[in-house]
């Protein structure tokens, strides 16, 4: 319930040099765990993080921080596996109080063909050596007692999929640990410094154009999440990504209430109770493209309805804060990694709601694509050429819901 | 008891009884939890919640940071300001240490949702709402006036004065001139807590405990917005102002006038805003010893001079720099002597926050106004108006202007004398140690906090405020906010203005989650969709399964039955005698016009063109990725007019997709799409004596297969009610689907029934469907498929039209990767031990040597997509889909099952009757 | 037996009948008779207008989401091109053979949607409020009065609106929502 | 929570319309002589524009026609909404 004691130094305010060998764009998780990676795993540290406002005020500071591993397909849990395996020793490795909180995940199956999709998935996951398991309603209650699992909803509990080793963090602590680290080891974190376009020389990207000046460099990295598209446009880089915004909201803080977390697909929810006490909840995908940070709210109340329908001693919990961020979603609701039509341009992006749980294992394996110039094996299978061979990693069963 | 005659807006003729920690007590109707509790010398209403400090209310309404409660009764709720919380009689709250608790039972009141159209929404009934309100109603426009105090006034206090005659006064003329208005919607206890685009306001009416609705969402679509909100005092940061008995000025002064409450005998004002004076000359002619320190350097004249008279002394040029007490305030230390000051009442005006809530909402920007010395709404949102106290307007006279010229004219304003107004101080914090001095009173936390956090390397406010925790409590930061924005660009050296504060978010006030459930609770969370025989199958027993948003009967369970021997029963039926099952729910599209072939030729992969009159064909449709998304059967009903007919799940995505490609690809088409799922009922008969049931029934029809072959269908009638036979088979039987007006299609049902029980007709569900088709392996889309498989690899090549030169989705196919070997395939599985039933979505393995289940990672061959148990067959199987299927008929792979590794045997699809002898019965 | 009795039309709603004749107060809510109704889908710039409104007795709406009275029944336009057009007395397929017969000519056409919607009346002053429950369009008199409609939702469900008079609105709804639909406006008239 | 406005039925809220990406995509005329990438593009491949961008949405909830829209997708505000295929 208190909060932890954070020390007394987390990173520096430099101003940019003029050359760096990697430049990272985006100042939020995944560019920090990149960087981090690339000075602890590679040694390479004459690199830049630019983050056009405050760091990590992205989708980072907007997400609702579920982690989990319990994707269908082998490519994502491959890669979300890793990062799992990551998160669980990344408190002493940050030497950070992430709050890493390992309290399960069960994702409610509602109908027949749910049922189906879920015990694929635990099937799956098992033979990939992932902790998942398929339970009847009344173990389901056992583990949340809250969950109305009667037949008096509209859309009965039938069972659901248990990840044990899911858990939470807190979001802001886990981008100052990676940023510390990274500063420690003599990383530029550069804030309120907006990337507006490249200088070109043929098929490479000689510097990046911005708000504090040209920064020569030898590879970008771009770690951008919903303003990717954007960037690359300048580059005349088309891409499959689509940006939308995603809401999320908090209650007060109440009293231990809420032993995991819950997802839904058929009754749209997706709730935990942050250590302090707060419930989180995410909310839909707001359907057309934005980037305004906000979202509408019959996609709010839809949540809430879902909310009460299925936690019913939630009735008199009161929305406290709502916000949005800004996701960018591919057609398979996979992420692109990898290079682009310029060789030393690597983008990471299109990790839609699945974003934050894959914060370590992207920083892992991105950092790594940087430092060897090719793909590191986990993230091979989401390269932007998927598209046009077909060899999608369509993982719209594992996303449906946000989170 | 701290009451006084002759002050406040309660009922004293009435005594209501609540209970407070343990304690009964007494309150009158008008009180609030605080106002009773303060009226009972109850300072301290819980602890802190870190560091276990009493807590006492700082504010008296929405702006409180820290007079949190949790209401056990009447029903548990958690979280609430003792300051906003209408004392009813049977009340039982308790304090709390910074969390509430919610009830283990579910909550039977009800919440309501109202949609409100007008031409004006104003938001706050103080003097600037009431005036913009009344413009606009004497305008003629439809006016929606939200407040959300109980009753309306604002920060009136009676003591001003409006067109010569007292505020309160003015108030209840404007109040009655709003009631007799027509097109005017006033709400009090209703606040507007979120603002969206085009002038979409949320405001949530608390209806009153045990009324039904409990609370009410309304949501108001405005041609303009007026936010006349108000303003928040702000505290000044001193070491211990965390103690019970620090109060805002205003907060003192409105306990007074509302409530009848003098917070305290002895008062000591410290304040750099003018407006805490009034609070000082208020309370001393309630009765109370008033002393004010003004840390400006000098007093403003006209004020000085009423405490004069009144006998105030007047301090200014120093400043309070901390608290003595225990539970509650005993002395303020004043000046840099800390010299002590007794009191039991400290009051502090740090200036005021407007309350630019609803402007931000909606992306208004705030800038920091060096004058004001806080946040004020910059430059202009279009439809939306923010005048008085929320646009940093504080003069009465300058108020009731703006809020009349917000609707209508300003000269129109009523009139208030003007005021004297001295430059306002900034001040955020005295001198003193930082680790006492708390900024975030709700979060224990200080300016220490705030120094480490800048120490630390942050910069932005967003940053300090996670860091500290400072403003994200229950009150959002309403008096902590600015003061930390304040305090930290102190601290970086650099102006407050450039720094910003953070945004504010909604909603403006905590709601409950039910209210924005509303009645989307129970059934009608979602529609329950049902077809015209639903009854039918009620009365018969059915267990029904939901499909989409559709009931569908899976079974009819027998006395005594489960499921698996209803389905074998049923199963065992159809393929012996004969079935009925009602097939309503499936899409139906009537697809007009001299282009419909060309249409569907687009869209199926086969050739539909060239189907000829009174005849059916099956066909399969797939997106642009080339993977099959619904598939059904197609009637040519005329020349220029096909039937087609969807999945039940993918009704209306179909009739989209074609909507779509018509509207916005090839509007030249001279076709048209009309949704018939529900105008027509489809009754499935199937079995080998279906013929007979058919025949019966309708007599005068040739129901022979000379007369009446497969796939082919004829109109008739029944008692001069048409109806349409179809020799449709999704059972591999011999069947006929019925279609008729859903108007007769229970009758229908009734008289089918009737005409087959020589046979034993016997009705059948989703579930004996599923099992029939898998046996013929017939794939249902969305189960047997998910969006990654094509025609192809359903073995269903025979489907995909060679001729057609393009058709959507076929450039898909071309991808060498549909052309891969190991693509999976649709195939059957059968257990070699011809007992297990393998769970649907279990994966596939290669048959281990040593038939054990190797470490993981385990290479998987595909999945289970369907699993039953066969009467025909006397044995479970299943149908899959598996890396390179086809290629692999009669190997055996295996399926692990819990711990156990099923072996199991590929086989081709189609199980029962090969050849298709059946169909023609 | 079933099979000696002749084959009847069931109203949708027969099994709420009772519940909605229960409510007391204002609106009240009753279920409108079943009536033959056909989906027009023609080029209003044809001369088709005309040439229907001569034939069916009245004149056909010439603005989207407005209504006229025609013969025993209504002209409602949905669309651009589109038309719902009901009558009391015609039989089913003879109103969609009529009508199309009337359009063909102008490559128009009409389909038989009889049984596809049912209607509801919501009479009394308070009926636009009840609405209002679920409705997000702009109820007021003066924005939705006598002759207009309007293709909307009702809650969760799609449902198309039709005002009578300021104390008199019409409902249909696709019969498998109908249910859904009237549950929620009995709900909703106990809330008041 | 927009408000938009349907050609034919005025403004609506938000709800009652499905939203289509972006605007003014032709189907190809021969997909067979397109190469894969050529494919892909047409298939996955849609702008995202920060600003201006032209798009489509169907009144599912209305009259069911689709129209064509010019947003801000900063400001979500419409410049403009228009019946679709229409240029005028």
């Amino acid at each position: 319930m208190s909060t932890p004691e954070h020390p007394d130094f987390l990173w520096r305010t430099p101003e940019p040099k003029r050359h760096y060998d990697v430049v990272i764009v985006g100042g939020g998780g995944h560019g920090l765990a990149t960087a981090h990676y690339l000075a602890r795993n590679h040694g390479i540290t004459n690199v830049a993080v630019l983050e056009r406002g405050w760091l990590a005020g992205g989708n980072m500071a907007r997400n609702t921080t579920l982690i989990r591993s319990n994707y269908l397909w082998d490519e994502s849990a491959a890669i979300y596996e890793h990062s799992l395996k990551l998160w669980e020793g990344l408190e002493e490795d940050l030497d950070y109080p992430i709050l890493f909180s390992q309290r399960g995940v069960l994702n409610l199956a509602h109908t027949e063909q749910d049922v189906r999709d879920s015990v694929r998935r635990v099937e799956a996951n098992r033979l990939n050596g992932i902790d998942a398991e398929w339970l009847g309603p009344d173990e389901v209650a056992k583990i949340c007692p809250i969950v109305n699992v009667s037949d008096g909803i509209r859309y009965p509990v039938q069972g659901a999929t248990y990840q044990p080793r899911a858990g939470i963090a807190k979001h802001d602590y886990v981008a100052w640990g990676f940023a510390r680290r990274a500063d420690e080891a003599g990383i530029d974190i550069i804030q309120n410094c907006e990337v507006t376009d490249f200088v070109v020389d043929g098929d490479r990207v000689t510097s990046v154009r911005t708000s504090r000046g040209d920064i020569a460099c030898g590879t970008v990295a771009l770690c951008a999440a919903g303003h990717t598209s954007v960037l690359l446009d300048r580059l005349g880089v088309r891409t499959p990504l689509q940006s939308h915004p995603l809401q999320a909201l908090v209650s007060e803080l109440l009293e231990p209430v809420h032993p995991t977390i819950v997802m839904s697909n058929a009754v749209h929810v997706y709730v935990s109770q942050a250590h302090k006490g707060e419930l989180v909840m995410g909310a839909g995908v707001d359907g057309y493209n934005g980037y305004g940070r906000r979202g509408a709210f019959h996609v709010i109340e839809r949540q809430m309805a879902a909310a009460v329908e299925l936690f019913p001693v939630f009735a008199r919990a009161h929305l406290l804060r709502s916000w949005a961020g800004i996701v960018d979603v591919t057609p398979d609701a996979s992420p692109v990694v990898g290079h682009t039509p310029y060789e030393n341009v690597l983008v990471n992006a299109g990790w839609g709601t699945g974003g934050f749980k894959a914060t370590p294992g992207i920083g892992w394996a991105f950092a790594d694509t940087v430092a060897h110039g090719r793909p590191h094996p986990l993230v091979a299978p989401f390269a932007l050429d998927r598209f046009v061979t077909g060899a999608l990693v369509d993982e719209h069963g594992a996303a449906g819901v946000a989170h | 008891m701290t009451r006084v005659d002759g002050y406040g807006r309660i009922d004293r003729t009435r005594t209501l009884s609540f209970t407070f920690d343990g304690i009964v007590r007494t309150a009158h109707p008008g009180d609030t939890l605080a106002s009773a509790l303060l009226a009972q010398g109850v300072t301290t209403l819980g602890t802190s919640v870190r560091l276990g400090r009493p807590r006492g209310v700082l504010g008296s309404w929405t702006e409180d940071p820290c007079g949190l409660v949790q209401i056990e009764e009447p029903f548990p709720e958690p979280m609430l300001l003792a300051t906003t919380v209408d004392v009813v009689d049977g009340l039982v709250a308790r304090g709390v240490p910074g969390r509430g608790r919610l009830a283990e039972v579910a909550d039977t009141a009800r919440y309501d949702h109202r949609h409100l159209h007008c031409d004006v929404l104003v938001v706050g009934a103080g003097p600037a709402g009431l005036v913009a309100a009344r413009e606009a109603a004497r305008a003629g426009q439809d006016v929606v006036l939200v407040d959300d105090r109980p009753t309306p006034g604002g920060t009136l206090t009676g003591t001003e004065m409006i067109d010569g005659r007292p505020a309160l006064e003015f108030v209840d003329a404007v109040a009655a001139e709003l009631a007799a208005a027509p097109h005017v919607t006033h709400l009090q206890a209703t606040t507007a807590f979120g603002h969206y685009d085009d002038g979409f306001v949320l405001a949530l009416e608390r209806c009153g405990e045990g009324s039904d609705p409990r609370q009410r969402v309304h949501r108001i679509r405005a041609g303009r917005v007026v936010v006349a909100a108000g303003a928040f005092e702000r505290p000044i940061v001193f070491e211990d102002a965390d103690r019970p008995g620090v109060m805002l000025a205003s907060a003192a002064r409105d306990l007074l006038h509302r409530h009848g409450v003098l917070a305290g005998r002895v008062v000591v004002v410290f304040t750099v805003d003018d407006s805490a004076y009034a609070a000082a000359l208020d309370l001393h002619r309630a009765g109370a010893a008033v002393r004010v320190v003004d840390a400006r350097a000098e007093a403003p004249a006209g004020w000085a001079r009423r405490c004069a008279d009144a006998g105030i002394v007047v301090e200014p040029g120093t400043d309070v720099r901390g608290t003595l007490g225990d539970d509650r305030v005993r002395a303020a230390l004043v000046g840099e002597a800390r010299r002590e000051v007794p009191c039991d009442l400290l009051l502090v005006s740090g200036g005021w926050n407007p309350t630019a809530h609803l402007f931000s909402h909606v992306g208004g920007r705030l800038a920091f106004d060096d004058e004001l010395v806080g946040f004020r709404p910059a430059g202009d949102l279009p439809g939306t108006a923010v005048v008085g106290a929320a646009h940093g307007t504080y003069a009465l006279a300058d108020v009731l202007r703006e809020g009349a010229a917000a609707t209508g004219s300003a000269t129109d304003a009523p009139h208030a004398e003007p005021e004297e107004i001295t430059p306002r101080g900034t001040l955020w914090r005295t001198p003193g140690d930082p680790a006492r001095q708390f900024v975030d009173i709700a979060r224990d936390a200080t300016v220490a906090d705030i120094a480490r956090a800048v120490g630390a390397g942050m910069t932005s406010v967003e940053h300090v405020k996670r860091y500290t925790t400072i403003g994200t409590a229950h009150d959002q930061g309403k008096t902590s906010g600015i003061l930390a924005s304040g305090i930290t660009a102190e601290l970086l050296g650099r102006p407050v203005g450039a720094l910003g504060t953070t945004t504010f978010r909604p909603p403006y006030t905590p709601v409950p989650f039910a209210a924005l459930a509303g009645r989307d609770r129970g059934d009608l969370y979602d529609p329950v969709r049902t077809t015209p025989v639903h009854d039918r199958h009620v009365a018969l027993g059915a267990e029904f399964e939901d499909v989409g948003q559709w009931k569908r009967a899976r079974h009819y369970p027998r006395p005594g039955e489960d499921m698996a021997a209803a389905v074998l029963r049923e199963c065992a039926a159809v393929r012996g005698a004969v079935g009925m099952m009602d097939g309503s729910t499936l899409g139906k599209i009537d697809v007009r016009g001299p282009d419909a072939g060309v249409l569907l030729d687009h869209l199926y992969t086969n050739l539909m063109s060239t189907l000829k009159v009174g005849r059916v064909r099956y066909g399969v449709m797939c997106g642009n990725d080339g993977m099959v998304f619904d598939d059904g059967t197609v009637l040519r009903l005329a020349e220029d007019r096909f039937l087609v007919t969807t999945t039940t799940g993918n009704a209306a995505h179909v009739l989209d997709w074609m909507e779509e490609w018509v509207q916005t690809e090839w509007p030249d088409l001279r076709v048209r799409l009309t949704s018939v799922t529900e105008q027509w009922s489809i009754l499935a008969v199937a079995g080998p004596r279906s013929r007979d049931v058919i025949g019966r029934v309708f007599a005068d029809v040739d129901v022979s297969n000379e007369a009446f072959g497969f796939m082919t269908w004829q109109d008739t009638e029944l008692d001069g009610v048409p109806v349409r036979l179809a020799r449709i088979s999704f059972s591999g039987e011999l069947a006929v689907e019925v279609t008729v007006a859903s108007w007769y299609a229970a009758d229908l049902w009734d008289r089918l029934l009737a005409a087959g029980e020589p046979w034993g007709i016997t009705p059948y569900g989703t579930e004996t469907m599923h099992v029939l088709r898998a046996e013929k392996g017939y794939p249902i889309i969305g189960q047997d498929t998910d969006g990654t498989v094509t025609p192809h690899d359903l073995g269903m090549a025979w489907a995909v039209s060679k001729k057609k030169t393009d058709f959507v989705g076929k450039r898909s196919f071309a991808r060498p990767l549909n052309a891969d070997p190991q693509r999976k395939h649709l195939v059957s599985l059968l257990p070699t031990d011809a007992a297990t039933m393998l769970p649907e979505g279990s994966q596939i393995v290669d048959l281990p040597d040593d038939g054990l289940l190797p470490p993981p990672p385990v290479a998987m061959l595909g999945h289970v997509t369907s699993s039953y148990r066969s009467a025909e067959l006397g044995r479970p199987f299943a149908l899959a889909l598996v890396r390179g299927g086809r290629d692999r008929v009669g190997e055996v792979v295996a399926v692990p099952v819990g711990d156990q590794l099923v072996a199991v045997e590929i086989g081709d699809t189609v199980l029962v009757d090969p050849e298709g002898a059946r169909r023609d019965g | 037996m079933a099979d000696t009795s002749v084959l009847t039309r069931r109203h949708p709603l027969e099994s709420r009948r009772a519940a909605l004749e229960a409510l007391v107060g204002d609106p009240a809510i009753t279920l409108e008779p079943l009536v033959s109704a056909v989906d027009l889908r023609v080029d209003p710039d044809g001369g088709a207008l005309d040439a229907l409104a001569a034939a069916l007795g009245g004149p056909l709406p010439t603005a989207v989401d407005t209504w006229t009275g025609i013969g025993d029944g209504e002209a409602l336009r949905l669309g651009p091109d589109e038309w719902l057009l009901t009558s009391a007395g015609t039989d089913p397929h003879r109103w969609e053979d009529r009508v199309d017969s009337l359009a063909a000519p102008f490559g128009g056409m009409a389909v038989d949607v009889s049984a596809q919607r049912v209607a509801l009346r919501l009479h009394g002053a308070h009926a636009r409020e009840l609405l209002a429950s679920g409705c997000s369009i702009d109820l007021r008199p003066g924005r939705f009065g006598r002759g207009r409609c309007a293709q909307t939702l009702f809650g969760q469900a799609p449902v198309l609106l039709v005002a009578h008079a300021d104390d008199d609105l019409h409902l249909f709804v696709r019969s498998s929502f109908s249910g859904y639909v009237a549950d929620r406006l009995v709900d909703a008239a106990a809330l008041r | 929570m927009q408000l938009i406005t349907c050609p034919w039925c005025g403004p609506r809220e938000e709800t009652e319309f499905r939203y289509g990406g972006q605007a003014d995509l032709a189907y190809p005329a021969d997909p067979s002589a397109l190469d894969d990438e050529q494919w892909a593009r047409f298939v996955f491949f849609r702008d995202n524009p920060e600003g201006a961008f032209a798009e489509r949405w169907c009144h599912d909830a209305g009259c069911r026609r689709w129209l064509r829209a010019v947003r801000d997708t900063r400001t979500y505000v419409f410049a403009e909404t228009r019946p679709y295929g229409r240029t005028a």
